[in-house]
């Protein structure tokens, strides 16, 4: 059994420092690798490294063997002439990596037609096969704009292997998926494995878990361990994967409380709200009680008008019909929200304590809340020295978490609060919000794509349809 | 490699546009300012008798006089009232028609339907008297009648090239090249007329560009483009006398470059004021550095070429500042803290209009500007239409103009010195606000005077009148500048501009 | 202080040229009196020398004199144009994008009027109504030039209001003065440093094409568009007077495309 | 796309009755009296008199109230009438189509030339980003950036026509007339789009979907025919859009310098002359080329982008 990708001791400096320390290992025919670790961890670096598109500063050291050739032996248009035919890449960001000109079945056909040499009409069927084998045969004719992430993928994977490369690097190719759609590629990245050699980059441990294979979990650019997929993750013995594997939302402990306490207020009442988009039902006759203090979970795929629900839960978005209704004589700034991209709830021109400052300033609070408030969310004071742009997503969310506590409010609007953050970190956070929302006695309104998540944290749960 | 292929077809089609000359040895290229709209020669006319197209009755010779044109012969009854025109035998159109009496009869009659000179003849009708005889009835005599029927706006056309308004469709003239292109207001081309009654034109080919842009033309004629480029600007002469391919003629023509003065408005109403303001001028440097033609300080109004109406013993003004300060002091104006003069409380402080039409008015201007400013006399330039110097005069608001007056117009300038004069002394081009019995009565005289010698003594008293008041001051006589490729042979120049004498010039042999 | 630290290394050599420039234009006002429309008449061209550092024209006057007023004049019409015209695009455009509605529309209408025409035709018809007028000119300039910040302005600040950072400012209980100093303001900021100095240099074209086309100032006054065109014919006869004005022409809109930054 | 034609048909419109507005009201406003300047015009400067100016007057019936002039032209304008000129007595319409034959010809030629040089030498600098040719490149664009239109004309005339003798200096009198002209306009228009391909080239190099395209094992070339032109194109066509705005400064300034025959010129000549039907005619026809050539831009980005296809 030849080896299809051989890296011997591959590692990536720039200048002085190593980002990613001296890692080897061999892939057959029929083999199957993760890379399992957070973002930092140099992964995506590695399939650069192996690809030959590392950015200027940084160098590869070691050895790369692809079908046997040692790249470093090939020209620069040798080593591409290997791309398409014997290794190839999917992208971490199908969107951006598909022509938005090209109609998608093209953008597969052509490869049948330059790398494979064949006539268009047969390269055009080819194509239409491909399509159909991922469940992509209605979307042929479609622009990549009008394709969803999980139909981007899959068009990318076609278009990827179409080829015939007997090599596929894969690069967090479920980023951003609903668990339906994330499955999908899982198995996609499976069978390919299954007659050629698939090298997976994610952070997801359900990810790795269902390509099987080999699993090597990296931390800072650094092997933690490695092993079987299904004996390493029964059995870890790296504290690191433990933690990885405690990061699912799977695996959370459950903060739901048994009962809502019935007797508590009302802080926000919907009643009969339906709202239309592009041509779709998303809900309609809508009714939701939200009380005092209680943690509501909202699930659904993507595109199913979760967001939407939640922007007109607090007004930022007309509603077609019903109407919403506050408790009475609370003020309007005790209704807030939290953001999917924490930078997002942040202006970026002043810094973190300048913004804490104005908040503190036009409420007349008390700015000896604030510390430990930040302590409460396990935030260093120090930080509000610093500009938004300075801290980590982890910590810029537990801001924005702090910020809008100070105002005591009755209902937080979180919208995918964690979906952005690495698995260990969104963990942290998630239960964070919930203990400390309840201490602070506010209601959250928690929308999440990640069903098992909600289920962990919500007091009661809300699912939303697809659109009619 | 695009970019080799590029950059190799690019080299490619330079090398071939270059390898055109860009002399044509059938075409003679003329260019000049005037822009023209349309073919009647009434509002563009020059420019057909220019190129030769179009021929009046009458021509002028260098010296103003009067020569046999299209009429071989002509008479004035003794009365005054009758004027006869024998036409020339065998002349045709470019249309092939012959020139008859009623053909001219015609072409006048149409004329008079359009403002222009010859409204300023009484003329009560124009009458065929036989084939070849035209008759022209006043209603008072008009010694000048001659000159008007020299002028380009009594230019003779078949009677195919008007249209039932009187505007022309296509010219049909009878003169040696004939009009065969007319890209109005940029291009005319003719064509050499093969069955023209006089001596055949040499050259097979004549086209006209208008170039607006003094310095262009200038750049037009070192580059070989154009044979004869007529208008230049000063500016450019120095540099058109370096090159070995162009020779520049200097011709004086009668025309003057002047000021005309407001003489109503309260700064300048005294005769001392206006003299000081000429002696301020240094007219040498104006003429040797400014124009860059020596000797065209002007001294009067009419130019020596029109000898009955110049004055030959007048000395010349030279510039005198201390004089001109001392004759603003008599009367009142003394300076003030920035050396502006001032008087009651008032800064003698002024507007200067010119127009663009002329490229060296406003360069004169510039420099006319700074020479006030010498003796306190503070003027603001503007630059406007030559119809805003008219408009001006109507409605009051010119102060001083600085203008160029063609006095050659029409061979003999009484007609437009009673233009500029004859009303109390005024006129849109002359006099304004100035008042005076005496010229416009001596004027009167002159039209229907028949003794040469006393037409003279008339017209030099005229003359001296127009010294003496000043009522527009003179400032340079205008000097004609034309740049000739070193090719063309046979070049002159009509000090009257009514023909550009196409016809007589050919090309020298490579 | 802070702001030139900001700058990028380009950016700096522009803002070092138009400091040199600024500072010859305004050094030569304070320390020459020479009088820049006193002729001379019997010293035209003269070669630099230490009395006339610069040489003289074609009515021999001091160069130096007219290339300090010709740059002052440019400078300054600039100056004005483009804090006029930012002025008025700025604010309009803040109030379009914000209110949109009405006076979006109103505004919007009179744009299109304004765009129909391309800005140097505008500009001659304006020329054309009081030939020699600086007033005319500068009306004309800024009437063409508010247009781009009009646009730019409002895209950002319709961007900026319908941005989450902004909603989120409005949920905190914040009022429309500090939104528009938190997330509007420093959004504009740079965009339209950006465009002042591209509509600087726009109008010191402007006025120097006015000039060549003849309905731009009036003699005597030194403008380095109408030096330009006056001096060119004396091209071969004193290159270095010529050279002056287009040099000065070169480094002003340079040192501004420079200081813009990239390309728009 | 029917809704992209009828709202370029509307600006038209718009265009024509803004444009003839405005240009009544500043023409109205001009100063000196308008008959002394058409009188001018029609019977050379040294004609004009008060009685030649009567003459006009009374025949044009200027001294009519304004508003009856301005509701006179607007129903003429809907009747595409555009009325005689003042000064030569020409109708204007047939004036303008003789002046706009060659303004499209100098815009056309100057925009082939270009994009015959912008294209190559920002593809080219591109492909080699920072290298000697981009930095090159970017110094030549810099350069003549920095100068008025006209001088670029000026340097080419000195060159071209005075010392290699080359070509004519001004006019128009055949094809060779047009090389100068055309190249001083499209060097100048070049110097900024050369810049314009060089940018949207690279994005387009250094995109995802290109690297992609190539992980897929197209060539270089394949990828860059199939994925490269189209998307770099893109940004190209609508800069050419913004950039007609000084194209149609450019033919005013260029038009005058080389005396050629077009509507700028005529627009200045206009002005100078007051010919309110004139100045109107070639204001409009300006702006209507403004519009057109939207137009053509906005039908080719419709003809590259599916995306738009799709939208309508």
């Amino acid at each position: 059994m030849t080896a299809l990708l051989q890296l011997e001791n591959l590692s990536i400096v720039a200048g002085d420092s190593v980002l990613v320390e001296p890692i080897s290992l061999t892939l057959a025919k029929g083999q199957r690798l993760t890379i399992l670790g957070e973002t930092g961890a140099g992964k995506s670096l590695l399939i650069q490294a192996i690809m030959g598109l590392l950015p200027p500063p940084l160098r590869r050291q070691g050895t790369v063997r692809i079908v046997g050739q040692d790249i470093d032996t090939l020209s620069r248009k040798d080593q591409q002439r290997l791309w398409g035919h014997h290794i190839s890449m999917l992208p971490q960001e199908p969107w951006y990596s598909l022509d938005p000109l090209m109609r998608s079945q093209q953008q597969v056909a052509e490869v049948y037609e330059c790398v494979q040499q064949e006539r268009p009409d047969q390269a055009n069927v080819k194509a239409q096969r491909d399509l159909v084998g991922v469940g992509l045969g209605e979307a042929g004719h479609r622009l990549p704009g009008q394709l969803s992430g999980g139909m981007a993928q899959r068009l990318a994977f076609c278009a990827a292997t179409a080829g015939g490369a007997e090599i596929v690097l894969a690069d967090e190719p479920t980023k951003g998926l609903d668990i339906s759609r994330r499955d999908y590629i899982a198995a996609l990245l499976r069978q390919k494995g299954e007659d050629g050699a698939v090298l997976t980059i994610t952070h997801d441990v359900e990810v790795a878990r269902q390509i099987g294979g080999t699993i090597m979990v990296m931390r800072n650019g650094r092997l933690v361990e490695q092993g079987n997929a299904e004996s390493l993750l029964g059995a870890p013995s790296a504290g690191y994967t433990q933690e990885l594997i405690n990061a699912a939302p799977e695996s959370w402990p459950s903060v739901r409380r048994h009962q809502p306490n019935v007797s508590r207020a009302t802080v926000l009442e919907a009643q009969g709200l339906e709202k239309t988009r592009g041509g779709k039902t998303l809900f309609k006759e809508l009714d939701l009680v939200i009380n005092q203090g209680e943690i509501v979970g909202i699930t659904g795929d993507s595109g199913c008008g979760k967001s939407s629900l939640g922007d007109i839960l607090l007004g930022l978005l007309p509603a077609d019909k019903g109407r919403v209704v506050r408790a009475p004589g609370v003020a309007p700034y005790k209704y807030l929200k939290l953001y999917q991209d924490p930078l997002a709830a942040f202006a970026s021109a002043a810094s973190l304590k300048q913004l804490f400052d104005d908040v503190i300033r036009l409420h007349g609070l008390d700015a000896r809340k604030v510390p430990p408030l930040l302590e409460q969310l396990r935030l260093s004071p120090a930080l509000l020295d610093r500009a938004v742009h300075e801290v980590s997503g982890g910590e810029l969310q537990r801001l924005a978490i702090a910020r809008a506590l100070l105002l005591e409010p009755v209902f937080l609007f979180a919208d995918e609060p964690v979906s952005r953050l690495d698995p260990i970190t969104a963990r942290e956070v998630a239960l964070l919000l919930t203990q400390v929302a309840t201490e602070h006695n506010c209601a959250v309104l928690l929308v999440s794509h990640d069903p098992y998540l909600v289920e962990k944290t919500c007091d009661r749960t809300l699912a939303l349809g697809a659109p009619e | 490699m695009k970019l080799q292929v590029f950059l190799g077809a690019f080299a490619l089609a330079v090398g071939l546009i270059a390898c055109t000359p860009n002399q044509n040895p059938d075409v003679l290229t003329l260019g000049g300012p005037f822009e023209f709209t349309s073919q009647d020669p009434a509002r563009d006319g020059y420019v057909y008798t220019r190129l030769q197209i179009a021929e009046s009755l009458l021509e002028v010779n260098d010296n103003g006089e009067l020569l046999p044109g299209l009429a071989q012969t002509w008479d004035m009854s003794p009365n005054g009232l009758t004027w006869r025109f024998s036409l020339r035998e065998n002349v045709r159109f470019h249309d092939g028609t012959p020139l008859t009496a009623e053909a001219v009869v015609n072409a006048l009659n149409m004329a008079l339907r359009k403002p222009g000179v010859i409204q300023s003849a009484a003329i009560e009708s124009v009458n065929v008297e036989d084939a070849l005889t035209v008759a022209v009835h006043l209603r008072a005599p008009y010694r000048r009648l001659g000159a008007v029927m020299a002028h380009y706006s009594t230019a003779i056309l078949s009677p195919a090239s008007y249209r039932e308004d009187a505007n022309v469709a296509w010219m049909q003239g009878t003169g040696p090249y004939k009009l065969v292109g007319f890209d109005p207001p940029h291009r005319i081309q003719a064509t050499r007329f093969e069955e023209y009654w006089g001596k055949q034109a040499t050259i097979p080919n004549v086209v006209y560009l208008t170039g607006h842009r003094a310095e262009s033309r200038a750049l037009q004629v070192m580059a070989g483009q154009t044979d004869i480029i007529y208008t230049l600007d000063p500016a450019s002469l120095n540099l058109l006398r370096r090159q070995d391919n162009v020779r520049v003629y200097s011709d004086t023509i009668p025309r003057t470059i002047q000021i005309k003065v407001n003489a109503s408005h309260p700064f300048m109403a005294e005769r001392n004021t206006r003299l000081a303001m000429s002696l301020s001028l240094d007219r040498q440097g104006l003429s040797e550095k400014i124009i860059r033609v020596p000797g065209g300080e002007a001294n009067q109004l009419v130019p020596p070429s029109l000898a009955e109406w110049h004055i030959n013993d007048l000395p010349p003004i030279k510039q005198d500042i201390v004089r001109a300060r001392g004759l603003l002091a008599e009367e009142g104006w003394l300076p003030g803290a920035d050396g502006i003069l001032e008087r009651d409380g008032k800064r003698f402080q002024v507007s200067l209009i010119t127009y663009a039409d002329r490229p060296e008015l406003y360069v004169v201007a510039t420099a006319i500007q700074a020479q006030l400013r010498a003796i306190g006399i503070d003027v603001d330039v503007s630059i406007v239409n030559s119809s805003g110097i008219a408009s001006g005069h109507h409605d009051g608001s010119l102060e001083l103009a600085l203008v160029a007056r063609n006095y050659g117009n029409i061979a003999d300038p009484l007609g437009l010195l009673i233009a500029d004069y004859g009303n109390h002394g005024n006129g849109d081009w002359g006099g304004m606000g100035w008042h005076n019995d005496e010229l416009p009565a001596v004027l009167e005289q002159l039209k229907s005077e028949r003794d040469p010698v006393l037409y003279r003594e008339k017209a030099q008293r005229a003359a001296h009148i127009l010294a003496e008041e000043i009522p527009v001051i003179p400032v340079l006589f205008y000097t004609q500048q034309t740049a000739v490729s070193s090719r063309v042979q046979g070049f002159s120049f009509d000090p009257y501009e009514r023909n550009y004498r196409l016809s007589e010039m050919s090309f020298a042999q490579p | 202080m802070r702001r030139v630290k900001q700058l990028n290394g380009s950016q700096q050599i522009g803002a070092a040229i138009l400091a040199c420039l600024v500072g010859f234009a305004f050094l030569e006002w304070l320390l020459n009196g020479t009088d820049p429309a006193v002729q001379n008449l019997g010293n035209l061209f003269a070669a630099p020398s230490l009395a006339e550092p610069l040489g003289t024209d074609q009515f021999g006057r001091s160069m130096l004199a007219r290339m300090g007023a010709a740059l002052r004049l440019s400078l300054l019409l600039s100056l004005v144009c483009v804090l006029t015209s930012a002025t008025i695009g700025v604010a309009l455009g803040v109030l379009a994008g914000w209110r949109e509605g009405w006076i979006d529309r109103i505004v919007s209408f009179v744009l299109n009027m304004v765009l129909a025409l391309p800005g140097l035709v505008l500009i001659l018809l304006f020329a054309g109504l009081a030939p020699g007028s600086l007033l005319m000119l500068y009306l004309g300039i800024s009437l063409v030039l508010w247009v781009e910040y009009f646009r730019v302005v409002r895209a950002i600040t319709r961007a900026s209001v319908a941005s989450s950072p902004m909603q989120a400012s409005r949920m905190l209980g914040f009022g429309s003065f500090y939104c528009f100093k938190r997330h509007v303001w420093p959004a504009l900021l740079t965009p339209v440093l950006t465009l002042a100095a591209f509509g600087a240099a726009a109008s010191i074209l402007a006025l120097a094409a006015l000039g060549f086309v003849a309905v731009g100032l009036r003699p005597p006054t030194a403008e380095l568009g109408l030096m330009m065109v006056e001096l060119f014919p004396y091209y071969s006869e004193a290159p270095w007077v010529l050279a002056q004005p287009v040099f000065a022409v070169f480094l002003l809109i340079i040192a501004l495309n420079l200081l813009a930054g990239k390309t728009k | 796309m029917i809704g992209l034609l009828l709202r370029r048909l509307l600006q038209a419109a718009f265009v024509c009755w803004s444009i003839g507005t405005l240009t009544f009201i500043l023409l109205r406003l001009l100063p000196g009296d308008m008959e002394f300047r058409i009188a001018a015009g029609r019977y050379g400067h040294d004609n004009v008199d008060l009685a030649a100016a009567e003459a006009v007057r009374a025949e044009l019936g200027l001294d009519q109230p304004v508003w009856q002039l301005y509701l006179n032209w607007l129903l003429d304008l809907m009747r595409f009438n555009l009325g005689d000129s003042l000064v030569s007595g020409l109708p204007v319409v047939h004036e303008m189509l003789h002046l706009l034959e060659h303004t499209l010809m100098l815009a056309g030629a100057a925009t082939v030339v270009s994009l015959l040089i912008a294209i190559p030498v920002g593809l080219y600098a591109a492909l080699k980003a920072n290298g000697w040719f981009d930095r090159l490149s970017l110094m030549v664009s810099a350069f003549l950036r920095a100068q008025p239109i006209f001088m670029i004309g000026l340097a080419l005339i000195l060159l071209f026509s005075l010392e290699l003798r080359m070509l004519p200096v001004a006019g128009f009198d055949g094809p060779r007339y047009l090389v100068l002209p055309a190249i001083s306009l499209a060097l100048a228009m070049a110097a900024v789009s050369s810049r314009v391909v060089r940018h949207s080239a690279s994005e387009v190099f250094r995109s995802a979907f290109f690297t992609f395209s190539r992980i897929k094992g197209l060539t270089f070339r394949q990828a860059f025919l199939r994925h490269g032109l189209r998307n770099c194109s893109l940004p190209v066509v609508v800069f050419l859009g913004i950039q007609l705005a000084s194209v149609i400064e450019g033919v005013v300034m260029i038009e005058s310098l080389f005396s050629w025959p077009g509507l700028g010129h005529g627009l200045a000549h206009a002005i100078f002359s007051r010919d309110v039907p004139m100045i109107q005619g070639a204001a409009i026809a300006l702006g209507l080329i403004f519009v057109g050539l939207n137009l053509i831009v906005d039908l080719t980005c419709y003809a590259i982008d599916p995306r738009s296809r799709e939208a309508a």
